[in-house]
């Protein structure tokens, strides 16, 4: 592999960023040419490498490895595996829609640098495999965020995106804590001081009670990310508050952050203590699944309605990757990029319903559907993709989630079934009382979706079919990985998966 | 020759010197005039150097006794430039009180 | 004997302490401190550091003490403070507290550290000890030239900055900018 | 005794090694000759001999470092200071620290119209303070240094003359400094007392060769407590710290500048000197007390910062819960008995040197927008300063960013240098603390930059810089961000620590 | 078994009751002498003055009105005891003796006589104990009065001040400020001194000065003892620097309010600090009792036993600065206060220091076996150097002073 994709796909938008950010303050169409031609080459690069990506391969691919803080054996160390696969692929194509669909209102130049930075701190984040550098793409990921958030949000930005910033941080804090204790603790073990995540993971032997504090330190940083009950309340503020390509983002990749961490930095690196903690996060996920639905069915705002949506959903993922069965955690993987997709078209058509009608209050808007029955349409389609319909990609994920976490965790599973009755409850609900109806005055105006908008939600609604009807690409790449890293599991701890027939 | 063959040891001094520097640490505690807290400063510094001397005394060591007169360098030092403060500020205005010094509360 | 010296001495010094923190008006306070400082001076005698004595009594009394008046008379500060009013409530019972825990503390550290001083060293010459009256001086001076030598020479600097200090207080630039 | 005075030989002296002081001596006086020997110098030239001083003296420090190689440690001057890597170390960050405050100061007394040499001569001095503070191997020529710096601190805070919080300022630093001095110094006498010497080392030895001796320990703890209430108050921990607040905020803004900088690291410098060289043998007793006040002025210190509404007076509380940080440097230090207590002494050395580069940067942009008289240092003095002047603000950003010690800056690295230095001698609740402390004051930060950025402001204020006060805040944002994503540029010399 | 008390200062060892008589007797005589010379000091005062100005003077009291001084002292006892309304009682009390004791403690470490002749070195035997006569002889000495002098300040300070009027307090500053600028001259000139005797100690000073030739006014160049004579003038607050009484001005100076016993004290302190300051001349730069000696050759006073002889030695000495005294005051004007200042500082404490720094470059060009004229003509160079710099900053200062306008 001559080309070093994986940096190109961190340094890319970086890259844009700072040119973008050195341009003349006037040319603001200039410094959107800019962020555009650097996220869509990064994009073009994230799938290029998904074509590369060798089906089967169980490993990290593309690895690019460099010395960085030989001092403190840090190393600027990149891989790809079937877990990280779609997620990069994800953010490589959300980034450059948002970029193409959602004008800010103001300031576009330093938006869209932000942006730029964003994109690579996220990317450097799913392709670390050094805990030191994850850490770094994991922080600096929040200054964008806040910015993005402050700066372009709406009324109450300036407090959400304070919160955010505090929550976040505050979490990490134990992290950090973490790694560097993982690093001493693993020295022994490897000879020398490293941080290195498969060194660490393969080498090192720690006590059962150390891995277990170790474990905690690391959980609580992705649970606040993730987020998991009860460390969620920063969530709804952040995505109510954020402009809409804000919320998008948060939504499509930042939360998967957490999800993927407790995969790659949780049970891989801690196994015993993954197992050992397993009823305790099993639980919080189940009250996270229950409590997001409860608490969206209440929600007066239809953009914090769908942001109780995501604590619910991303209670599925952590439900899977914590049932611990090879087709559990296949399912929160690839639960992760439906999330991602759908959640993220959500999000994006209530940012469009708000520029027509500047209110997000439900009772505000009625009989939407009568004017803009187009528009109504693509709501639907994306709504029962999140809901989990058949046939749609939403579905895949659940399924497999629920059905491969019926072995080790049944009556949790139990439980988070009323999850999705709940879902289709709220997201019905609320589709029925902002598009049914009689068309209120200020409704009558609502404009029908343009042009620019359907195609970006094409793109969504295209994925999301095809994720649906024919989820077989995706489900190979992943399962080698995930497969891999259970063997590990199971050989680092005394936990068996139950046999269950293979084939789904 | 008195009958009284009591020789005070260099515990004596020291205990002398505690009771005379918490005297001074008091002090400053107490006073709100500028001028008075610095003589109790003084007075702690007048502490440490009976303890010096004391030590140095017991210890045979002369290196006690120079440490003082370090000490007292750096005293008289101090009093320069806290006085050429205090001065620099009456004659702004007048009627020097630590509490009357309000500009500065956060 | 001795134990006569040090009586007078330390009542000299409690009393000029004493003096400092409770009389009202800085001029009196200024006039305790002196009887502390002559009291130190004389138990500084009766230690055999009479080099120190002197200049205790010439640096402190005659210099320290001095300019203390003399910025109390010459800016009219001498207006007695009213040591009724309590400035924080309770704060002067908490300093009570605290000085008679320091006491406590200091005392018992220093009673019961003191059996271990230690001989070591030459031995302090004094005047009673032998037939050269310098001998004091020169021991402490070849102390202070060699073993602090270095901090002889931080002392001027030490001084340097009193100085300029000073200057930069006293200076006032009405030129702005170049004169 | 017969000590005649031609029987006397003094020490020897390598001035080489001590260039660094002499250079910055003779700064001093060339500086004072100047003031007194000829009329008004043009507009910021004091500043340009100030600023060549230091780096002069940097760059001698350098030499020696390379010189020292990988020599043993000495002592220089009858064993007055030592000589070693961490010694020069600390010596290049107070001479780095200076040559950068001068920089500010310069640009700020050109605008007040106050140029003279004076202050550049107190700076130099101050300097001249510190270094012989981080040097020094006995704890007497360390009292010395700490007086010099001290004096020369109280003289400049006072040293604005239009402002009345500045005098005022000046005299309760002096009158609270004065009381420190005092307890450190009465807790040298006790440790003399209990050990027989003031000398680093040879208190070091005595303290093992009694380990076991009882009666010792009374005077000596009593010592120990001393010294550590008068560094307390030097380096501002709580509940030593009271005094902080205020003198931050009356000093002239380049002046507080220094403080941050220069002022912390000698004290700091000093403090690990002490107590981990001279009373390590005792560190099973003043490691829990240096523990209860790490976590103490981390925790005071953050919360406190965040409810100001002064940036000083924020900057004062932040330097608090930052000293905190040192401390946990402090306590990893302390585990004498494991091998990574080196990782402590190293990584308190790279927080200060980084540090001193921050609070020098961020403070040389309150300067410049406190505007003329310096007054203007309130929080809603950077309203819209984004819009106004995105360069200056943006620079305020990294800096506050590194403070709150997020990734790719120098902030961070200092940061993760303490966690790894505490988690390595098996402190993780203080770790955990610390870091918590770290989000709490990263509010403050973000108080600062929503301010900045996030809030609409008055924004025609004339904030402009002269090009001295520029170069020293882009060579600290410079240095930020190159030591953030090439952490091994400082991390090659502190790890020879 | 010399020290500040002339017996062990802390009696630590066996007290015999013999020495205990000597010091006893011995503070008796220098107490006596002290009045004594005092009271004739006054006298002698008024009649030279009055000579010069071509008048009588006392001639009524006792023959020659010798006793003068003492009908004053009598009629100024028996006179009314005023403290002022506004005065600090118990500063305005004790102040006047603030400032006579420590005119007497001076006197006590000067040798007052004793045989210097051959290696005795003015040792004496008294009731069968070897003993100087010198109530004290303290081994730090000068240092001693330098001391006494520094705590001299606070009578007049004090009195000034706590009279409570505008006056004496104005009087009191000026004093102090005086008194205490020119200490530092007084000090530098010594430090001369002391580096060539070597010792701190009267008594060694005055052993070290065996002929004129090994006199301290030349061996240490005549600089040092101009200075201190100067500035001892200057701390005795006697003419042409007695600004603090400036009547003039300040209407009576610092004791303006002072009457009766306590006015009288201020009186006789003036006078016998006078008496001390001559005899403390006569001791560090003029040999003290040692007789007058060209190389091996001794003036002898005839009929004079050789015990006595020093005594009468310092006090034939000791009357030619006495008379100095009084000449100066009939004859100079009074300095104005700036001009006080500026001598005090701008010419007696640099050209002392330098000197200092002079003699000190040829006493290590000596140790170090340097050529002497290499050394005297460096140290020279510098000195010129350091002289112009001065000069320069002093020209400076004063443009900037003009500039800026002045401090108070």
């Amino acid at each position: 592999m001559s080309i070093p994709i994986l940096t190109l796909l961190v340094l890319v938008p970086l890259a844009g960023a700072i040119v973008a950010s050195l341009l003349a303050k006037s040319s603001e169409s200039m410094a959107k040419n800019v962020a555009l031609v650097s996220s869509i080459a990064t994009g073009l690069l994230s799938v290029w490498m998904l074509i590369k990506f060798p089906t089967g391969s169980a490993g990290f691919e593309f690895v690019s490895k460099h010395a960085w803080v030989s001092e403190w054996g840090i190393s600027w160390h990149l891989g790809v595996d079937g877990i990280s696969l779609f997620l990069v692929v994800l953010t490589g194509i959300l980034f450059p829609l948002v970029i193409v669909g959602i004008d800010p209102h103001h300031d576009h130049k330093q938006y869209l640098v932000w942006m730029l930075v964003l994109e690579s701190g996220v990317m450097g984040s799913f392709l670390s495999l050094d805990l030191f550098l994850f850490f770094v793409f994991f922080e600096i990921v929040l200054v964008p965020m806040y910015f993005l958030i402050g700066k372009w949000g709406y009324d109450q930005r300036v407090y959400a995106a304070t919160k955010f910033f505090i929550y976040t941080m505050a979490g990490s804090a134990f992290m950090l804590v973490g790694i560097v204790a993982t690093a001493f603790l693993a020295r022994r073990d490897i000879g020398h001081l490293s941080f290195d995540l498969i060194e660490i993971a393969e080498k090192s032997n720690f006590a059962a009670g150390t891995g277990r504090w170790l474990f905690v330190g690391f959980v609580i940083a992705f649970a606040v990310k993730v987020p998991l009950f009860p460390l969620h309340t920063w969530l709804p503020d952040a995505h109510t508050q954020a402009p809409t390509g804000g919320s998008v983002i948060l939504a499509g990749v930042l939360l998967k952050m957490g999800t993927y961490g407790m995969l790659r930095f949780g049970v891989y690196l801690f196994p015993e203590a993954a197992v050992w903690a397993k009823p305790v996060l099993l639980t919080l996920a189940v009250i996270g699944i229950i409590y997001g639905a409860i608490a969206a069915t209440m929600q007066k705002d239809l953009k914090r309605l769908v942001a109780y949506s995501s604590v619910a959903h991303l209670g599925f993922i952590v439900l899977g990757t914590f049932a611990l069965t090879n087709q559990a955690i296949t399912g929160g993987v690839m639960q992760m990029v439906n999330h991602g997709i759908s959640t993220g078209a959500l999000f994006l058509m209530v940012g469009m319903i708000y520029e027509r009608r500047h209110t997000r209050v439900i009772a505000e808007l009625k009989g939407i559907q009568a004017v803009a029955p187009i528009f109504a349409g693509f709501f639907t389609l994306i709504m029962l993709s999140s809901i989990g319909l058949p046939g749609l990609n939403g579905f895949v994920g659940e399924f497999l989630v629920l059905i491969g976490s019926f072995a080790t965790a049944r009556w949790w599973v139990v439980a988070a079934t009323t999850g999705v009755i709940l879902a289709a409850l709220y997201l019905l609900w609320a589709y029925q009382r902002v598009f049914h109806g009689e068309p209120e005055e200020a409704n009558k105006s609502f404009a029908e979706i343009t042009k620019r908008e359907a195609m970006l939600l094409s793109v969504f609604v295209a994925a999301i079919v095809f994720t649906g009807v024919y989820p077989k690409p995706m489900l190979n790449r992943i399962e080698p990985s995930v497969k891999s890293l259970l063997e590990h599991v199971e050989s680092h701890s005394n936990y068996k998966q139950p046999e269950i027939k293979a084939g789904e | 020759m008195f009958g009284l063959v009591v020789v005070p040891t260099p515990t004596w001094y020291l205990v002398l010197s505690a009771v005379l520097f918490s005297i001074g640490a008091v002090g400053v505690l107490v006073r709100r005039n500028p001028l008075v807290m610095f003589m109790c400063i003084e007075l702690m510094l007048n502490a440490v150097n009976l303890t010096f001397v004391t030590v140095g005394r017991a210890m045979s060591d002369i290196n006690g006794q120079a440490i003082v007169f370090f000490v007292m360098v750096v005293a008289a030092a101090e009093v320069v430039v806290g006085l050429g403060i205090i001065v620099s500020i009456m004659r702004r205005r007048s009627g020097v009180n630590v509490d009357d010094l309000t500009e500065l509360k956060g | 004997m001795e134990l006569f010296v040090f009586v007078c001495a330390s009542v000299m010094v409690l009393v000029g302490a004493l003096g400092v923190i409770v009389r009202k008006h800085p001029v009196h306070a200024a006039l305790s401190l002196v009887l502390t400082l002559f009291g130190i001076a004389v138990l500084f005698v009766a230690q055999s550091a009479e080099f120190l004595a002197a200049v205790q009594v010439i640096v402190y009394a005659g210099a320290i003490v001095i300019l203390f008046l003399f910025v109390i008379m010459l800016l009219g500060v001498d207006k007695a403070e009213n040591l009724q009013i309590e400035p924080l409530t309770g704060q002067r019972w908490i300093a009570g507290v605290v000085g008679l825990g320091m006491v406590g503390l200091l005392t018992t550290a220093v009673v019961s550290g003191s059996d271990v001083l230690r001989l070591r060293g030459l031995g302090i010459a004094s005047s009673v000890a032998g037939e050269n009256a310098d001998a004091n001086i020169q021991q402490l001076a070849n102390s202070i030239f060699s073993d602090y030598v270095f901090a002889f020479e931080v002392t001027s600097v030490l001084l340097v900055v009193a100085v300029v200090g000073t200057v930069l207080l006293a200076r006032r630039r009405t030129g702005k900018g170049i004169a | 005794m017969m000590l005649a005075a031609n029987m006397f030989v003094g020490p020897a002296i390598d001035w080489f090694k001590i260039s660094p002081l002499l250079v910055m001596l003779g700064g001093v006086l060339l500086l004072i000759l100047a003031g007194s020997l000829t009329p008004q110098w043009k507009q910021g030239t004091y500043g340009v001999v100030g600023a060549l001083t230091a780096a002069g003296s940097a760059v001698c420090t350098a030499m020696l470092w390379r010189d020292l190689g990988e020599g043993n440690p000495s002592s220089l001057l009858a064993n007055a200071l030592s000589f070693s890597k961490f010694s020069l170390f600390a010596t290049f960050s107070v001479a780095v620290a200076t040559l950068l405050a001068i920089l500010v100061t310069s640009g700020f007394l050109v605008r007040e119209g106050e140029d003279g040499p004076e202050v550049f001569a107190l700076i130099l001095s101050a300097a001249i303070g510190g270094m012989v503070m981080v040097q020094a191997n006995d704890l007497i020529v360390m009292f010395l240094g700490l007086e010099t710096l001290s004096l020369a601190f109280y003289l400049l805070t006072a040293s604005s003359r239009w402002r009345s919080a500045s005098g005022e300022a000046g005299l309760k630093y002096f009158v609270l400094g004065g009381f420190a001095s005092a307890f450190f110094l009465y807790g040298v006498a006790l440790v003399f007392g209990a050990t027989g010497s003031t000398n680093v080392e040879k208190i070091a030895a005595s303290l093992s060769k009694d380990t076991v001796l009882g009666g010792s320990s009374a005077m000596l703890l009593a010592g120990i407590a001393l010294l550590l209430v008068g560094f307390g108050f030097k380096v501002s921990l709580v509940p030593f710290h009271t005094w902080t607040a205020d003198v931050y905020q009356g000093a002239p803004t380049p002046v507080t500048a220094l403080m941050g900088s220069v002022g912390k690291t000698a004290a700091f410098v000093a403090l690990i000197r002490v107590f981990t060289v001279a009373l390590s043998s005792r560190s099973d007793d003043w490691r829990p007390v240096v523990v209860m006040l790490a976590v103490l002025t981390l925790v005071i210190g953050s919360v406190l910062a965040v409810v100001q509404t002064d940036v000083k007076r924020m900057l004062a509380y932040s330097s608090i819960s930052h000293a905190g940080f040192i401390l946990v440097g402090l306590v990893a230090a302390g585990h004498s008995a494991s091998a990574d207590a080196g990782l402590g002494t190293s990584g308190a050395l790279s927080y200060l040197f980084i540090y001193s580069i921050l609070v020098v940067g961020t403070l040389g942009i309150v300067s410049v927008v406190a505007g003329k008289g310096d007054n203007e240092t309130s929080l809603s003095a950077f309203k819209g300063l984004g819009k106004s002047n995105p360069v200056l603000a943006m620079g305020m950003t990294v800096l506050l960013l590194a403070q709150a010690g997020v990734p790719l800056t120098s902030g961070f690295v200092a940061k993760f240098g303490i966690i790894r230095a505490a988690v390595s001698t098996e402190s993780y609740a203080l770790a955990v603390v610390a870091m918590l402390a770290a989000v709490i004051a990263a509010f403050l930060y973000l108080r600062i930059m929503v301010s900045m950025w996030l809030s609409e402001g008055a924004a025609s204020r004339d904030v402009a810089a002269t090009f001295s006060v520029k170069a020293s805040i882009a060579l600290c944002v410079g240095a930020t961000l190159a030591l953030g994503f090439f952490p091994s540029l400082l991390l090659q010399f502190t790890n020879q620590l | 078994m010399i020290s500040l008390l002339a017996v062990d200062p802390v009696l630590n060892g066996d007290l015999l009751w013999t020495p205990l008589l000597i010091v006893v007797l011995k503070v008796l005589v220098v107490f006596v002498t002290g009045l004594v010379a005092t009271m004739l000091m006054v006298w002698f005062e008024r009649k030279v003055v009055a000579g010069m100005g071509n008048r009588i003077g006392p001639n009524k009291a006792g023959p020659f009105g010798l006793l003068q001084t003492l009908a004053d002292g009598i009629k100024l006892f028996f006179k009314e005891d005023l403290v002022p309304d506004r005065a600090d009682p118990f500063v305005f009390k004790i102040a006047p003796f603030l400032s006579f004791v420590p005119a007497f403690l001076s006197f006590s470490i000067i040798p007052l006589g004793g045989d210097f002749r051959g290696d005795k070195g003015g040792l004496v035997t008294w009731f069968g104990h070897t003993t100087r006569v010198q109530l004290a002889d303290p081994s730090i000495g000068v240092l001693f009065t330098l001391a006494i002098s520094a705590i001299a300040v606070y009578g007049i300070m004090l009195a000034g001040w706590s009279s409570g009027s505008k006056y004496p307090l104005l009087g009191s500053v000026r004093a102090s400020a005086q008194m205490v600028s020119y200490e530092a001259a007084l000090g530098l000139s010594l430090a001369a001194v002391i580096l060539v005797s070597k010792t701190l100690s009267t008594s060694g000073i005055v052993i070290a000065q065996s002929s004129i030739g090994n006199w301290n006014v030349i061996a240490t160049g005549i600089v040092p003892f101009f200075i201190f004579f100067i500035a001892a003038t200057a701390e005795l607050n006697r003419p042409p620097f007695d600004l603090v009484e400036a009547e003039q001005e300040l209407v009576g100076g610092f004791n303006t309010e002072y009457s009766s016993i306590r006015f009288s004290l201020f009186y006789l302190a003036e006078f016998m600090n006078t008496v001390t300051m001559s005899a403390l001349m006569v001791t560090l730069f003029f040999g003290g009792p040692q007789p007058i000696s060209f190389g091996s050759t001794v003036l002898d006073i005839p009929l004079i036993p050789n015990g006595l002889e020093g005594s009468v030695w310092l006090f034939l000495k000791t009357l030619v600065f006495l008379y100095t005294y009084v000449w100066l005051r009939a004859t100079l004007p009074r300095f104005r206060y700036d001009q006080l200042m500026d001598f005090g500082w701008k010419v007696l404490i640099p050209s002392s220091l330098g000197w200092f720094m002079l003699l000190a470059a040829q006493r290590l060009g000596r140790n170090e076996g340097w050529n002497t004229i290499v050394v005297t003509g460096a140290s020279v160079l510098v000195l010129v150097v350091c002289y112009a710099l001065l000069q320069r900053s002093f020209a400076v200062s004063s443009k900037q002073r003009e500039a800026e306008g002045s401090m108070f």
